[in-house]
Parts: C-alpha cells; sequence; structure tokens
C-alpha cells in the first residue's frame, strides 16, 4: 500500500496538464500542438497511475479502499476518497479510454486545439472524481461538474444542430440531478451526515426512501439514459465530435448505472424492490423500443446511440433483478459496453473524418478499400450484438440470466431486443461495408491510418480478451457486488417478515 | 365622543391608503408622486405620535423628528432629480417615464 | 390634551376674526363697487401688448435650488430650535453633538458654495 | 447618559467613514472639477482602511447608543462584504468615469456615504437606526443612479428608483409605526421580549416592515424597479447596486426578522418563504427573454435574492449562515461579472446586449472563461462556488422542512440556468464579431480575483463558511 | 368646565381679538402715512396733507378708495386662487399678533413655542405670494412671485438663526418669557440688542428683505416690475396684500422689539419710567423700529436680485451661523445659559 493520496493524484492529475495547457501561449499552431501533446501525456500517465491502483487493491477485502478523508465543508461534507470492487474499475476504464479520446481527436479537431483539450481534460478529472468520491456533496460536485465541459465539447466542436443537442444535454441532465440534490439535502438532515460509507447503513425509513429513490432515480435515469427520458442522448452523439461521442458512451452513461448500484440500492434497497418492476418496465421498453428505432436510422451515429439506449436497459434490468448475476452482469456490461461502444463510435469517426458524413446511405462497399477497417468494426459490432467470444457477450448473458431468474417474461422480452441488436447492427454494417463500391467519393478512401491502428489494436484486444477471459473484471467486481445484494437481500427479507408479522 | 387611538391610526390609515394610491393610480404628474410620498410619510408621523402619547413613552416621538428631517432630505432630492429629468425629457408626465421598457 | 387644546383656542378664534375681517374687505367691492369688465380690461398684463405666449412657461431651475437650500436649512433652524431652549441643561454632549451637526451642515453649505449653486447671474 | 457615548473602537469604522467623507466633500469642493482622480483615490483607500479596521476589531459583541448600535460577528461579517462591494465597484468606475467623460468627485462620495449608511443599517440595533441607515444608503444612491445628468435613461432610472424606493421607506416605516406601537419600544431585543404573541397589530406592522425591506433586496412582489435602474444607470453604479446594497438590505432584513421576531417565527417565515418563493421563479422566466445583459442581470439577481431569502425563510441559524455564504459568493460572482459588462465597449461606446458578446472566447479567451465559469456559477452548476452557495441555503430549508420551497427552488434554478447558458452559448458557439476595447487593468484584477473564486473556492471553502458560521451564531 | 364657563371664555377671547385686531389696522392706516411722510420728508416733500389734518386721514381715503374701486379678476386666472390669494397673505400676517404679548399678560394667546409659531406662520406668508403670482396666469406676476418666494426663504434662514441665537440667551420659547429674561438692574443695557449687537443688524436687514421692503423691493418695485406678483390685482384684493404686508412689517418690528429691545420693558428701571405702562413702551419702541424701515426705505438705494441672493446665503447665513457656534460656546464655557 502506498501512503501517497493515489486516488487525488489520479483524479486532478488532469487538471494539472489543463492549467499547464492553459499557460502555454504561442501562436495557433504550436499552441495547438502543444496542447495535444500535453494532453496525450497527461492521459497517459493518469492511465499508467490509475493502473498503479490495481496491485494495491484487494479484490476480497470488505469496504473501500485507498480511502483519503480530509474536511471540507464544515459538517456539511468531508473529501472522502475511496475506492471498491464497484467504482474502481469505472476508474480505469475512464482513465483508459482517455488516450483514445486525444488520439481520436489529433487532426479532426482543428479550431480551439488549446480549449478543446483542457476541456477534455477537466472532465476526466470530473469523471474520475465521479466515480472516487466517498460524499454524496462530493460526488454531486464532480457528477454535475461534468456538465459543463461537456456543454462546451457538444457546443463549440459539435455538428450542425450543436447548440440544440448542448442545451437538450445540459437541462435534461441538470433538471434530473437537481432533485438529486435535494436527495441528498434530505439524507443529509435525516441521517445528518453525506458520507457514503455511513450512509449504505443507515436505513432511511421506508417513507422516505420512496421519495429519495425516486429522486436519485429522476438523476440517474436521465444520465443512463432510460427510456422515455433518452432523447436528448442521440442528439448529443450525433452533435458531439468523436471524443465526445465516446466519452459519453463510454463513460457518463455509465455514471448512472454506477449511481444505481451505488446509492440507489443499498441506500434504499426497500424503495428498490418497491420500484423494481417499474424499472423491469422501463428497461424492457428502452431495449425493445429502442432497438427498433435503431432499425430505421439513417445515421450511423443516431443507430449506434438508440443501441447504447438499448444496452443500457439491459444494465438497469441487471441491476434491478438484484442478484449476484444481475449485478456482476450489469457491471461487466457496462464495462464492455464502455470500450465497445467507444469503438464503434471511433470507427465511425475513422470515416466521417474521411467523408464527412454520418449518412448510412453515403457509404457501402467499404471492405474493397478499407479490409483493415471492416475487419476492426466487424469485430466491435458482433461484440456489440453480444455474440459469444466477445466482451459483449458475457454481460448481457448474465443480465439476462438474472432476469430469467426474476420474471421469465422480462427475459424472454430482452431476448427479443438481442435479436433485434443483432438485426440493426449487422444490417448497418451490410449496408456500410459490403455491397458494390459504386460511390465515387468512396473509391479514393484511404484504409486505417498508423494513428488509428495505434487506436483500434488496444480496443479489439480487449475487446476479445474479455470475451473469452471475463474473470479479472467479474473477481474484482464480485466482492462488492455481493456486498450489494447481502444488504438489498437482507432488507428485503426483513420487509417481507414484517408483512408477515402485520398479518 | 372621545377621540382615542383608533381614530387617530384610522386617519393615518387613510392617509397612507390616499398616498399608496395617489402613486400607483396617478397617471399624470411626477410631482402628484412626491407629495403621495410626502402624504405617507405623515401618515407615519401621525402614528408614531399618536403611539408615543398613547404609550406614553416619547420614542415615538424622536422617532416622528426622525423621520421629518429625513423626509425633507428625500424631498430635496427627488425634486433635484425630477428637475434633472425634466430637463432631459422635457416633461414630467407619468407617462413620459419610459425610455426603458421590459 | 384638552388643556393642550385650551392654549390654542385663543389662536383659532384669533384667525377666525382675522380671516372674517379680510373676507368682509374681500367682498365689500364685489357689493359696493361699480362693474363693467371687458375683454381688454381681463387680459392679462404685459406692457401695453397682448401676451407673447403662455404664462405657464419654465422658468430657472435655481429657484428649486434655492427651495431646496431652503427646506434644508430650515430643518436645521428646526431642529436647533428645541435644542437652543434646552442648551443649559444639556451638558457637553449636547453641545458638541450640535456642533458636529452643525459642522456637517457648514460642510455642505461650503460645498454649495464652491459648486456654484448660491450664483445668480 | 453613560451609555449614550461609543465604545469608540466599535464604531470606528462608522467614524472614519464619516469623517472621511466630510473630508472628501472638501477636497473636492476646494480643488475644484479636476479632483475626481484625487478623490476616487482617496475614496478607494479610505474604503479599504475601513474593510481592515472591520477586520481588526476584536471579536467581541459589544453595543452603542444605547442599543441602537450592534457590532457583532454577524454586523461585522456582512460590514465587510459590503465595504468589499463598495470599494470594488469605485474601483471599477474609475476607467469608465475617464472614458465617458463623467468624472466627478461626488460620486465616490456618494459611494463612502452610501457605505457608511449601509454600515449603520448593518449594525442597527432599533428601527430607528435601521431607517436612518437605509436612508442614508438610499439617498445615496438614488442621486448615484442618476450621476449622468444628461443622459435621459440615467436619470429616469434615478428617478423610478426614487420614486419607488420613497414609497418603500414608507411602507416600512409605515410598518415600524405599527411595530413600536404595539410593543412600545423600538429596540430589536425589547422589541422580542415584548413580541411573545402575534397579534394582529404586529403582524400588520411585520408585513409592511417586510414589504419594505423586499423593496430594497429588490424581491417579488416589490421588484419592479430594478430591470429598469440596473439598465438605466451608468454601469459602475448598477454594478455597485447589485453588490453592496443588497448585501446591508439582506443584512437588515436577516437581523430583523431574528432579532426582533424570534417568537413570532410562523407569521414572517411564510411571508419570506413566498417572497422568496416568487423571487426565484420570476427571477428564472422572466430573464428567458432579455436581450440587454444589464437587464438580465437585474433578473438574475431578483432570482438570487430569492434564493438567498430561502435560508432566512428556514429561519435558523444554519438558513442564516446559509444567506451569509451566499450573500459572500453573490458579491463576488456579481462584482466579476460587471467587470465584463464594464469592459464591453467598442470603440469607446458602452454596448449592451449579450448578442455584443458573440465569440467572445475567440478574441478574449481568458475573459470568456473567467465569464463562463462566473455564468456557470450564477447557475449553480458545481463545483464553482454558486452551487455551494445554493447548497447552503437549501440544506437548510430542508432541515427546517420546506420541501415545496426547495423544491421550486432548485426547479426554478434549472430554468435559470438556460438563460446563462444562452449567454455562454453567446460567447462560446457563435461567430466572432468585432473585438472589444482593451480591458483596463483594473477590471482584468477583479475578473481575475473574482473568476478564480469562483472557480477555485470550493478547494478551501473551510475559511469563509466558519466566518459565516459564527456569525450567523452571533444573532442567536 | 361647563359650556357656559367656555361660551363666556370663547366671548371674552373674542372681545379681546376683536379689540387687538381692529387696534392693529388703525395704527397701521397711521403708520402707514408715517412712512409716507417719512418718506417725503427725506425727499424734502410734504407727503400726504390734503385729508384731515397733516393728511391724518389719507388711510382711511385710501381704504375707501380701493372698497369702491372696480374689482377684476384676469379672463385666464384661477378665480378661486386668485381671490384667496391676499386672503391667506392677509390672514397669516394677522394670525402671527395672536401670540406677540404687547406688555405683561397682555398677549391672545401666551403659547409656550410662540417663538415658533410666529416663525411658523411668516413662513406660509410665501404661499399666498405664490398662489396670487401663479393664479394670475400672467408672466411677470409668475415670475414675480417666484423672485419674491426665494427671496423671502433665503432672508427666512438666517431670521432663523438669529432667532436660536436669541433663544439660547433666553431659555424659553415662550416670548412672555423672553422678554422676562430681558428684564434685569441695569434696564436697557440688559437687553439682548447689546451682547447680540451684529444679530439685531442681520435680523433687521433680514427682515427688510423678508418683508420684500424696500432696500429688498425689487420684486414689487412698481416702476420696473409693474408692483411684481400684484400686477393684475386691483381694488380691495390688492388691499388685501398690501395690508398682509405692512403687518408682517409690523410683526417684524414686534419681533425685533420683543427679541433684542425688551418688549414692554421700560429702558430705565426706575421711576417714574416704570410707572409708563407696558404697553406705551411697547408702541414706542414698535415706532421706534418702524422709523428705521421707513428711513431704510428712504434712503438705501435698491439691491440688484444677484446682490440681494447673495448677501442672503453668502453674507448673512454664515455670519448667522458663526454666531450661533460662537453665542453657544461663549454661554456653555461660561456657564451662563439659562437652565
Amino acid at each position: 500500500m502506498t501512503d501517497w493520496p493515489i486516488l487525488s493524484v489520479v483524479t486532478f492529475l488532469p487538471i494539472v496538464g489543463a492549467l499547464f495547457i492553459l499557460v502555454v501561449r504561442g501562436d495557433d499552431e504550436v499552441t495547438a500542438r502543444n496542447a495535444r501533446w500535453v494532453a496525450l501525456w497527461t492521459t497517459l500517465v493518469t492511465f499508467v497511475v490509475s493502473l498503479l491502483l490495481l496491485p494495491g487493491f484487494d479484490a476480497a477485502a470488505p469496504g473501500f479502499q485507498f480511502v483519503e478523508k480530509k474536511a471540507w465543508l464544515g459538517e456539511l461534507a468531508a473529501y472522502h476518497m475511496g475506492v471498491d470492487g464497484i467504482s474502481l474499475p469505472f476508474v480505469i476504464l475512464t482513465t483508459f479510454l482517455m488516450p483514445f479520446c486525444i488520439l481520436a481527436s489529433w487532426e479532426s479537431v482543428h479550431k480551439r486545439v488549446k480549449e478543446y483539450m483542457i476541456a477534455f481534460l477537466v472532465l476526466e478529472t470530473l469523471m474520475i472524481g465521479t466515480f472516487c468520491s466517498l460524499d454524496l456533496v462530493l460526488f454531486y460536485f464532480f457528477f454535475e461538474g461534468g456538465l459543463i465541459p461537456m456543454f462546451l465539447i457538444i457546443g463549440i466542436w459539435g455538428g450542425q444542430r450543436r447548440i440544440y443537442a448542448a442545451f437538450k444535454f445540459f437541462l435534461y441532465t441538470l433538471a434530473g440531478s437537481v432533485l438529486m440534490m435535494l436527495a441528498i439535502m434530505a439524507m443529509y438532515w435525516q441521517s445528518g451526515t453525506t458520507d457514503v460509507p455511513t450512509l449504505l447503513t443507515h436505513g432511511f425509513p421506508s417513507g422516505m426512501q420512496t421519495w429519495l429513490w425516486l429522486a436519485f432515480f429522476a438523476s440517474f435515469a436521465v444520465k443512463m439514459p432510460m427510456w422515455p427520458v433518452h432523447t436528448w442522448l442521440p442528439d448529443a452523439h450525433v452533435e458531439a465530435p468523436t471524443a465526445g461521442s465516446v466519452i459519453l458512451a463510454g463513460v457518463l452513461l455509465k455514471m448512472g448505472g454506477y449511481g444505481f448500484l451505488r446509492y440507489s440500492l443499498p441506500m434504499f434497497p426497500e424503495a428498490s424492490h418497491y420500484f423494481a418492476p417499474l424499472v423491469f418496465t422501463l428497461s424492457v421498453v428502452a431495449i425493445i423500443y429502442t432497438s427498433l428505432v435503431a432499425l430505421v436510422q439513417e445515421d450511423i451515429k443516431k443507430l449506434i446511440a438508440y443501441s447504447s439506449i438499448a444496452h443500457m436497459g439491459f444494465v438497469t434490468m441487471g441491476i434491478f433483478a438484484m442478484n449476484e448475476q444481475g449485478l456482476q452482469g450489469a457491471m461487466f456490461l457496462m464495462i464492455s459496453h464502455g470500450f465497445v461502444s467507444g469503438a464503434l463510435f471511433l470507427c465511425v469517426g475513422v470515416i466521417y473524418d474521411r467523408l464527412h458524413t454520418r449518412e448510412i446511405a453515403a457509404y457501402g462497399g467499404l471492405v474493397h478499400r478499407m479490409p483493415l477497417y471492416a475487419t476492426v468494426l466487424m469485430i466491435f459490432t458482433m461484440a456489440n450484438v453480444g455474440l459469444p467470444g466477445t466482451s459483449g457477450f458475457v454481460g448481457e448473458f448474465l443480465t439476462m440470466l438474472a432476469a430469467f431468474e426474476r420474471n421469465t417474461w422480462i427475459a424472454f422480452f430482452a431476448a427479443t431486443g438481442v435479436i433485434l441488436s443483432a438485426g440493426y447492427a449487422l444490417w448497418l454494417y451490410l449496408r456500410v461495408i459490403f455491397g458494390p463500391l459504386e460511390k465515387e467519393k468512396l473509391k479514393t478512401m484511404m484504409d486505417l491510418s498508423p494513428r488509428e491502428i495505434v487506436i483500434m489494436v488496444p480496443l479489439v484486444v480487449l475487446t476479445i480478451l474479455f470475451g473469452i477471459w471475463p474473470a479479472p473484471i467479474l473477481n474484482m467486481t464480485s466482492h462488492a457486488v455481493n456486498a450489494v445484494v447481502a444488504r438489498t437481500d437482507s432488507v428485503a427479507g426483513a420487509v417481507k417478515t414484517a408483512l408477515l408479522l402485520s398479518f | 365622543m372621545v377621540i382615542g387611538l383608533s381614530h387617530y391610526l384610522t386617519v393615518a390609515a387613510i392617509l397612507f391608503t390616499l398616498g399608496t394610491l395617489g402613486i400607483f393610480l396617478n397617471r399624470k404628474n411626477v410631482i402628484v408622486i412626491l407629495m403621495s410620498v410626502e402624504l405617507i410619510l405623515l401618515a407615519v408621523n401621525i402614528n408614531l405620535v399618536s403611539f408615543s402619547a398613547f404609550l406614553g413613552n416619547l420614542t415615538g416621538q424622536v422617532f416622528a423628528l426622525f423621520v421629518l428631517t429625513v423626509a425633507a432630505a428625500e424631498a430635496a432630492i427627488g425634486l433635484a432629480i425630477l428637475v434633472v429629468f425634466y430637463r432631459n425629457r422635457g416633461s414630467i408626465a407619468v407617462e413620459d417615464i419610459n425610455a426603458m421598457k421590459g | 390634551m384638552n388643556a393642550l387644546l385650551m392654549d390654542y383656542l385663543p389662536v383659532v378664534i384669533f384667525i377666525g376674526v382675522s380671516l372674517v375681517i379680510g373676507l368682509a374687505l374681500l367682498v365689500s367691492p364685489f357689493l359696493v363697487a361699480y362693474q363693467n369688465p371687458d375683454p381688454e380690461k381681463l387680459s392679462a398684463y404685459e406692457c401695453g401688448f397682448n401676451a407673447f405666449d403662455d404664462a405657464r412657461m419654465t422658468f430657472d431651475a435655481r429657484f428649486y435650488l434655492v427651495a431646496i437650500l431652503f427646506i434644508i436649512f430650515d430643518l436645521e433652524v428646526a431642529f436647533l430650535f428645541p435644542w437652543a431652549v434646552t442648551f443649559g441643561g444639556l451638558g457637553d454632549l449636547g453641545f458638541w453633538s450640535m456642533m458636529a451637526f452643525l459642522g456637517v451642515l457648514t460642510v455642505g453649505f461650503i460645498y454649495e458654495w464652491r459648486k456654484g449653486a448660491l450664483e445668480w447671474d | 447618559m453613560t451609555q449614550l457615548l461609543p465604545p469608540i473602537g466599535a464604531v470606528l469604522p462608522e467614524l472614519v467613514l464619516a469623517v472621511s467623507a466630510i473630508v472628501l466633500i472638501l477636497i473636492g469642493a476646494f480643488r475644484g472639477e479636476g479632483s475626481a482622480n484625487l478623490v476616487t483615490g482617496l475614496a478607494i483607500a479610505v474604503l479599504a482602511a475601513v474593510g481592515v479596521l472591520i477586520l481588526l476589531q476584536p471579536a467581541v459583541e459589544v453595543t452603542a447608543f444605547n442599543g441602537s448600535l450592534v457590532v457583532d460577528a454577524y454586523g461585522r461579517f456582512m460590514k465587510l462584504l459590503a465595504v468589499l462591494g463598495a470599494v470594488v465597484s469605485l474601483i471599477m468606475a474609475v476607467d469608465w468615469q475617464a472614458r465617458e467623460k463623467q468624472a466627478k468627485f461626488e460620486y465616490a462620495v456618494l459611494i463612502v456615504i452610501a457605505t457608511l449608511g449601509m454600515c449603520m443599517l448593518v449594525s442597527a440595533g432599533d428601527l430607528i437606526a435601521l431607517y436612518l441607515g437605509l436612508e442614508l444608503m438610499s439617498l445615496s444612491l438614488y442621486v448615484v443612479a442618476s450621476i449622468n445628468r444628461d443622459s435621459i435613461r440615467s436619470t429616469e432610472a434615478g428617478l423610478k428608483y426614487f420614486v419607488l424606493g420613497a414609497l418603500s421607506s414608507g411602507m416600512l416605516l409605515y410598518g415600524a409605526s405599527f411595530i413600536y406601537g404595539f410593543t412600545g419600544s423600538v429596540n430589536f431585543l425589547q422589541i422580542a421580549a415584548v413580541a411573545k404573541e402575534p397579534s394582529p397589530g404586529l403582524i400588520f406592522g411585520i408585513v409592511f416592515l417586510l414589504a419594505g425591506l423586499c423593496f430594497k433586496v429588490s424581491a417579488v412582489p416589490f421588484h419592479m424597479w430594478t430591470p429598469d435602474v440596473y439598465e438605466g444607470a451608468p454601469t459602475p453604479v448598477t454594478a455597485f447596486f447589485a453588490s453592496a446594497p443588497k448585501v446591508a438590505a439582506m443584512a437588515i432584513f436577516v437581523r430583523v426578522v431574528i432579532e426582533a421576531f424570534p417568537h413570532v417565527t410562523h407569521q414572517w417565515q411564510q411571508i419570506v418563504a413566498f417572497v422568496s418563493l416568487a423571487s426565484m421563479v420570476l427571477g428564472a422566466f422572466a430573464a428567458i427573454g432579455q436581450r440587454n445583459i444589464k437587464r438580465l442581470l437585474a433578473y438574475s439577481s431578483i432570482g438570487h435574492m430569492g434564493f438567498a431569502l430561502v435560508g432566512l425563510a428556514a429561519g435558523t441559524a444554519e438558513g442564516v449562515r446559509g444567506v451569509l455564504l451566499y450573500m459572500t459568493i453573490y458579491v463576488v460572482m456579481t462584482l466579476g461579472t460587471f467587470a465584463c459588462v464594464l469592459t464591453m465597449r467598442r470603440k469607446g461606446q458602452a454596448v449592451e446586449t449579450i448578442e455584443d458578446l458573440s465569440g467572445l472566447a475567440r478574441r478574449n479567451p481568458l475573459m470568456a472563461l473567467a465569464l463562463g465559469a462566473l455564468m456557470f456559477s450564477l447557475a449553480g452548476i458545481p463545483p464553482l462556488a454558486g452551487f455551494l452557495a445554493k447548497y447552503y441555503v437549501f440544506v437548510a430549508a430542508i432541515q427546517a422542512g420546506l420541501y415545496g420551497l426547495a423544491v421550486v427552488g432548485v426547479l426554478a434554478s434549472v430554468v435559470g440556468a438556460f438563460y446563462y447558458l444562452r449567454v455562454v452559448k453567446i460567447m462560446y458557439f457563435d461567430e466572432p464579431v468585432e473585438a472589444f476595447d482593451p480591458m483596463p487593468t483594473e477590471l482584468k484584477a477583479v475578473l481575475a480575483v473574482s473568476g478564480l473564486f469562483t472557480i477555485f473556492y470550493f478547494v478551501y471553502p473551510a475559511p469563509l463558511i466558519e466566518a459565516a458560521g459564527a456569525a450567523a451564531r452571533s444573532l442567536f | 368646565m361647563n359650556w357656559q364657563d367656555t361660551l363666556i371664555q370663547v366671548l371674552i377671547i373674542l372681545g379681546q381679538s376683536l379689540a387687538l385686531l381692529v387696534a392693529l389696522l388703525v395704527f397701521i392706516a397711521f403708520i402707514l402715512l408715517a412712512d409716507r411722510k417719512i418718506w417725503a420728508a427725506v425727499q424734502l416733500r410734504r407727503g400726504p396733507n390734503v385729508v384731515g389734518p397733516f393728511g391724518l386721514f389719507q388711510s382711511f381715503a385710501d381704504l375707501l378708495k380701493f372698497v369702491l374701486k372696480e374689482p377684476t379678476i384676469p379672463a385666464g386666472a384661477n378665480k378661486a386662487i386668485f381671490l384667496l390669494a391676499p386672503l391667506v397673505t392677509c390672514v397669516l400676517a394677522l394670525a402671527a399678533w395672536a401670540v406677540v404679548p404687547l406688555a405683561k399678560g397682555w398677549v391672545i394667546a401666551d403659547l409656550n413655542v410662540g417663538v415658533l409659531y410666529i416663525f411658523a406662520i411668516s413662513s406660509l406668508g410665501v404661499y399666498g405670494i405664490i398662489m396670487g403670482g401663479w393664479a394670475s396666469n400672467s408672466k411677470y406676476p409668475f415670475l414675480a412671485a417666484l423672485r419674491s418666494a426665494a427671496q423671502m426663504v433665503s432672508y427666512e434662514v438666517s431670521i432663523g438663526f438669529v432667532i436660536i441665537t436669541v433663544l439660547m440667551c433666553a431659555g424659553s420659547l415662550n416670548l412672555s418669557a423672553i422678554v422676562e429674561a430681558q428684564n434685569g438692574r441695569f434696564g436697557f443695557l440688559n437687553w439682548y440688542f447689546l451682547p447680540l449687537l451684529p444679530m439685531f443688524v442681520i435680523f433687521f436687514i433680514s427682515a427688510l428683505a423678508e418683508t420684500n421692503r424696500p432696500p429688498f423691493d425689487l420684486v414689487e418695485a412698481e416702476s420696473e416690475l409693474v408692483a411684481g406678483f400684484m400686477t393684475e390685482y386691483g381694488s380691495t384684493p390688492y388691499l388685501l396684500f398690501m395690508l398682509g404686508e405692512y403687518v408682517a412689517i409690523l410683526t417684524m418690528c414686534a419681533m425685533a422689539t420683543i427679541l433684542f429691545l425688551g418688549g414692554w420693558l421700560s429702558p430705565l428701571p426706575f421711576p417714574p419710567f416704570t410707572w409708563v405702562p407696558g404697553l406705551v413702551w411697547f408702541v414706542l419702541k414698535l415706532c421706534f423700529m418702524f422709523f428705521f424701515f421707513a428711513m431704510a426705505k428712504a434712503m438705501v438705494p435698491r439691491y440688484r436680485y444677484d446682490q440681494l441672493m447673495r448677501l442672503g446665503w453668502k453674507v448673512f447665513l454664515p455670519i448667522s451661523l458663526v454666531a450661533v457656534v460662537v453665542v453657544a460656546s461663549v454661554l456653555h464655557f461660561t456657564g451662563t445659559a439659562p437652565r
């Protein structure tokens, strides 16, 4: 174990990089180049430092590790950081994805590179902080703070309707999370603390739990996003620059799932049981409806966006199955989706950079000119569909299993979703990659550049690696997940006993 | 008829209401508004003095004296501003105070 | 209360009487004097010309200034009255308080003077 | 009689202000029109010195003039804040005066006098001192609003402010007269000792008193003057209006209800809660359509006063602490924002619409960054200071069981976020227009300090929180 | 007290008031004559000498003439205010006399705040002038009214300060008490005009200005400004203005007498002078003061308006302000202030 505050270092290292970029002066060309390099190195170093967490992490130990606690907002909140099996994978995922984002924007972003890099680095800090914070207020700080850089990323470097998308993204998310803020305050009032480890075992009165759960749900559901508050996501994805989409799909969406796992389930177990049917319903609707919507999309990014929503449906379904498989599956699916969807957006970025359109109809027969690209995209498409042997499979399978345990019908509908997802994903692949190479513009398309290959290779490796050997992640999460399950089960048992006694 | 506290208060209340209405209903002249303000302060002073007499404690009258003073200063400043405004706008009709809308 | 009012009763009566006298004087010519108005007689006096423009014209803002200055100084005098009357019993505090007050007022006065508020040229 | 003479240390800041105001007038009067810079400089020095004096005052509660003035931790905190607002807005006026050829030494003197009024107001221990402080402040403000004598808008702003301000003073006084009549005292503590039961007359008085105070803090439904005055008054004046007087008025608002009416909490709580609610909602919705940035900020300030009042509605020490923190952060943010507004001039001509900020991020990235941070902070987005401000008041509201208020409040803040975002959008997303004239150093400094405070406040908030906590406790 | 007693008391006061007013008006009739005579004498003329012996009944003839003149009200005038203005001027001027003590106990209403009352009532006099000037709906009267009002209020301030100095010495607002405070072993040497001589001078000059008397009569200068605010007036409305003015002059004389010249007190505090009734001394002093008023009119050239305002604001006001401080300091530090 190290004595130095490694979590804080990981969290705030990107800020240091950002400040560094901020003070760099000079003409546009030079600053842009410097900004890129500084950002890349910062993210890489952050990633490496975050990897240092792994050897020190004891997956079997109870509670949180690498804990740091300092006085902060007086009696209201403390600076309390720490990770457990649930949050650590997300931290690594974030630090892992960031260098790719920087690389992906290497050439596609030309204007205001400096600001762009600063925004990304700040965003990274906020994302890591979200996963590491062990204090509700601190959590909210990071959680909500992420809106600002993301708003700017979409709004400045986005596509045609970027302003609309940015506003929609911002206001939707904000509206959801302010309710959570109120809930946090109410929790503080009721329990006298905002310290997460304390609150995890606090046990709120059931009546209050309902309201608190709903308030948290409002925030996380928007963030996830769950049907019917998902409409901001396709817009945001379509308009965001490639790297923005990657981060959005890869990390930001996971915050909702993480929130459910970290807060909703263990803190409001009774309410979670009570509302589980609602979540199941919404999840199933999301899976089927968004899959159907995805089928008819003309825009590649929009299609992937809808597919993300569908996948998040699996995640919520798994989480609210509230058994080990469900939670494990959800965790795994989130991690896997994190880099798979990120990779998909990167793939879209590759062709978008060349042709500057995302319309499916504009492509076709790319396999003839870009065999390498076709291969890579196929791997990710398969992973997205959930083909065995890819990382997508493990998570979906586990969540389905869990849902089956709870309710056959849900599992049935979810399975329909899997089929649908295979449909739209493969059809997309078909339309883009195969077929005759007719369009003039496509005939001069270049295959993956070395930089793009560097980006793609690690993702491909991970996708396949976790597909056949999911143990590293599952081992890491299992203990923490079991603790959550135990907590919800005990309460469920208690509730049942209480009900029985009352009769 | 014995004139008691309530009578004074009623008179003051009537004056106060007149003053307030004068400010809000007056559509003609800003000077009328200034006069309405004075009316309100007059109502206050009646209140203070009658309370003071009724309670047998001098604080109210001291207060009233302060109010008088400040009212004079206020009137002076109000008039000054009004004169400056008139010089710029050429009118002191209430409906002409409309350079800013929204 | 009543005693206080009784003090003022003579004043009221006195004013009443003078009002009667004044009214009598005012009304008497309307009763006894010869009256034969014509438009020329009733027009405003303007050195024999017809009136050039409306009499309700604007006038110098300095009149306002004088009015404002008067309000301020007259009020100061109003404060001085009770102070002067009870001067002997006020002691050091009363003396110095009023001196401070007068000092502040003097500053205001000097300011007006320097700003030219007292110029009539 | 012995109590009449004050402990000189306790009232030293006020004394210094009063004496310097007089000296400055004399300097100005004798040195003539050219003395504006000298007097302004001296006024800044005096205000800064007064700030230091307040800081150095021992942390004990002292009453002076038979309880008319109370110098406690709360008063010191708010005074310091008011003086800060005054001195910074005066600094920001220097360049403006030079450019608009509006160099008048009276401006600085009036600011000093207004500050004196504010200090009295904040420390007022009875209704008379309250009234005198309030009027000393307000009368200076009326004049300051119309300081640009040759501008229709400035004089109109002054006139409007005067009329409504005078009305509000009248209402406040009318309320005060009833409170005096029904409790037999004007001293807050004595009122509190008598006013154990809500009687109709007392409630009547409280309603009017609070109505008058609401005017001064520009809370709905007495906010009508704010947009016009903000828009019409010269910009440095608006900056001043938005900062220091708000602090002082809010300070006395809190002091009156907490100190004088602790036993009739329920009665004033309802009023404050309603006013706060209405202000938050109106501030959020009415600002959406505004194009003039000063008007926008006017509605924004209405909304912010609503948020601050949420803390007061809670009526607890935590709530008051929330108010204090809110006002502190609000003042810093506002001053920074106005530093930007003051910079908005092209070819020597001031421009005021938010469209004029188009593409600011390209032309002046640092200013855009600072203003953007301020906007997000005003919207209450973490991790910026504005979020913490809101957090503290809402926590207090929740603790006091004011759920409805809290819910409406946060929803209003979402609506409000929309128009702050619009400013950010214009700065960052829109195409650049012509650049502004170069920014004077002092504005740069103000903006930098304010921006840095806003962004990095969360790093080490403890000292301010503790100070505010101590200040709030001194009221209870 | 039952209603009969009240009634009797009211009747008594009524009688006293009537007596005082009639006496005052008659007195004014002769004072007017004296004014003209003195003026004439200075200019080596005879003055009015046709009506009655030495023209003694001249004023009564004038009265008759005024009453019989045609009262005109200008077409554009505001009738009610036009007629109200002279009435207000005259009645207010007369009203001041309710508190003036003619001799020990000879006063209609012995108010505690007599000085304040006179001060207030004479301040109100401005209203009559403004009303008259405005209601005439004519340019010259309007301007003259404004100037006149400005002049009156300007000098009222210094009068106020002067009165303050007297009050500090006397320690009372009651006019009788102020007179009594000047009673002492050294007779007229005890009167305030001596220690407060500068104040007395300022008071006198301010009184001239306050009452629009020459040399400060420029607002009603008959030849240049066609009688100022009274231009449109004729008949008894004009008479009432004139009457008001002379009553105000007498009031000022009375004030000077009471404040500085020991009121009804005998100048030499020993018989046979003390046998003379106080009323006589009072009237004599009044006449003495009026003589100065008349002489000023006869001898001093008229001021320009800016000179007039400068004198008021830049000379008298500072001097009287300083005087207040000086008097207060002297009284305070010598411990001679009345308790």
